[in-house]
């Protein structure tokens, strides 16, 4: 299979689709290797990105999906008549944040690390598909685990984890102390 | 330096006072807090270890640093033995230490996620609203898609011409236990009915007289739910139960929530 | 707005939906008169076509939708596919060589040299693409007649139903049901 026609493949996929789909699944589909999947949505995701086509491609940890442009979110917003989704609070974008640098987390870590109950938030997020529960916790009680989705990923534009800005080493506020550094602790996890 | 009992509520301090060493117990924090180690696993050795590593990199070995030494190990002796001596008692200090630990590790963690969440919002910005599309309907191909070797095919065949069934094998046609069914309802009928006769009934005598393992649960279910309902009373003698009419009872001989017959009231038996 | 721009907005605006869009819709979003939609869509159409690409756009009376690829079916298909397709049963194979030895056969003539009722399996096999009804029986009821397919030759490797190893002798069968013979008879060859 020559480049171009993988690039053709994966493109007829990821429509039909729609949803994300591993780049290992159409790997195995096409006969051909991870790499090429790979090499092949880097070629296209350029070539949609440079025309600024309706579309584009993102990966998305190890998966690939096919998306609107965000040049026309909206030109699409109007003509499909959806309505605007609210920007994230604070409070979403806190409780999203302690999820994404802490996965798999419990809802009680992250009431614990903001203080509030967060149950809300949570809930909100998981209608919006930021986030997901993963497993249970074996611990007494076996509380639900969550984690980030591939949806967060495209939320924020990035194709894996790795990509979020690393953690400030500490909290920055003001009047902490001058050591504050060494008395930071491990995560509470 | 006689008294290693320090006060807590002052572990998290403003910036000023945590410049210097105020005593033992800010140095615990700090070299705890070195190792990235919780303070239930503390080794002692590990501390006294660093402690005097520290010493050497000061290289002044002066009688005040060496006599908060002291007070630093005491003081981590007196942790370590509590801990090790009072399992499941109460160590208030060492509890209100941990808490404070805990309540410094909460602080920095959300202070860092509050710092970072600025950054995620420009993110997010950046990226923009992208739409995503519902799944494409894709008429299902269930065209066989395994190979087989053409012997299997043959090997099918002979089985059938010599009468072989592999849904049913020897060709034995299968044999149906009829389904035996006990109503609760009828079992608290009869059960009724004999305390009636013969003022009590002994529970081992009832469940002699089963005649299948089904009847016996039909029995017992019968049996309780006329307990729960009020209409009959237990005493426990050696071993066994003799059942009484309740004292003052209902009117109605069979309680109105007495599941009915054939519902999910009745003890079916599958394997007679 | 410049052609190119409605083409781009256009493919955003169709591949969000996925359904067909109005072109006058589209029209009225962007701003355009209705035939620079349409000439729009047909450029993009036809370079989506020539470049042989996953995609296509199709015009379906006053509407216009973005569709996979009909060329990429079989790879989408494969790609997106959750279930594995089970292996046959030996009731299966056993209704299958029956079909392979005697077609063109009907149902009845299955069901009298198996001794069970065959028509889940002869379903089943329909579906599977291995047999295909071919005609019917010219008696009363005039029950059809099915026969194996190319995808059956494919399944066993072989390239003729002249391949299919020979039948063993009737002297093989003393346990055969006496009337054996006659129900092959009864066949309708």
């Amino acid at each position: 299979m020559e480049m171009n026609d993988i690039e053709c493949a994966l493109e007829g996929i990821l429509f039909a689709s729609g949803e994300p789909v591993p780049a290992e699944r159409i790997a195995a589909t096409l006969g051909v290797a991870k790499t090429d999947v790979y090499q092949a949505a880097h070629a296209l995701a350029h070539r949609l990105q440079s025309e600024k086509r309706g579309i584009r491609l993102v990966l998305l940890g190890d998966m690939l999906q096919l998306c609107s442009a965000p040049e026309y979110a909206d030109v699409i917003r109007r003509a499909l008549e959806v309505r605007k989704q609210p920007q994230l609070s604070q409070q979403a974008l806190e409780v999203l944040a302690i999820v994404a640098y802490h996965q798999p987390v419990t809802k009680l870590f992250i009431d614990q690390i903001r203080g509030v109950d967060s149950s809300y938030t949570v809930g909100l997020l998981q209608d919006r598909g930021l986030i997901e529960a993963c497993g249970r916790l074996n611990v007494p009680g076996r509380p639900l685990l969550y984690r980030t989705t591939p949806v967060f990923l495209r939320t924020f534009g990035i194709a894996s984890l790795d990509e979020l800005p690393p953690l400030p080493e500490t909290g920055g506020g003001e009047e902490q102390p001058e050591d504050w550094q060494q008395m930071k602790m491990e995560s509470p996890l | 330096m006689d008294d290693p009992i320090f006060h807590l509520t002052g572990i998290v301090r403003s910036k000023g006072e945590m410049e210097d060493f105020v005593g033992p117990l800010s140095l615990i924090l700090q070299l705890l807090s070195k190792n990235k180690i919780e303070i239930r696993d503390l080794s002692i050795s590990l501390i006294l270890e660093q402690y005097l590593e520290y010493l050497d990199n000061l290289k002044r070995m002066d009688l005040e640093i060496a006599s908060e030494f002291v007070a630093m190990a005491s003081y981590l002796m007196l942790i370590k033995t509590k801990m090790l001596l009072s399992a499941g008692e109460e160590v208030t200090e060492l509890d209100q230490l941990i808490s404070s630990l805990e309540e410094l590790k909460r602080r920095d963690s959300y202070a860092r996620i509050k710092a970072v969440v600025e950054t995620l919002r420009d993110m997010s910005e950046r990226a923009g609203v992208t739409y995503t599309k519902p799944p494409e309907y894709i008429p299902p191909d269930n065209t066989y898609r395994y190979t087989h070797k053409i012997a299997d095919l043959l090997r099918a065949y002979r089985r059938i011409a010599r009468g072989e069934e592999p849904s049913q094998p020897a060709g034995k046609p299968f044999t149906y236990p009829r389904p035996i069914v006990y109503s609760v309802r009828d079992k608290a009928q009869e059960i009724l009915q004999k305390l009636s006769l013969e003022g009590a009934a002994q529970m081992s005598a009832l469940v002699k007289a089963a005649g299948s393992r089904s009847e016996i649960v039909a029995i017992f279910i019968a049996v309780l739910e006329l307990c729960r309902v009020g209409e009959i009373e237990f005493i426990e003698t050696q071993g066994d139960v003799t059942i009484y009419r309740a004292v003052a009872p209902l009117d109605l001989p069979v309680p109105p929530d007495m599941p009915e017959e054939g519902t999910g009231g009745d003890v079916s038996n599958g394997n007679e």
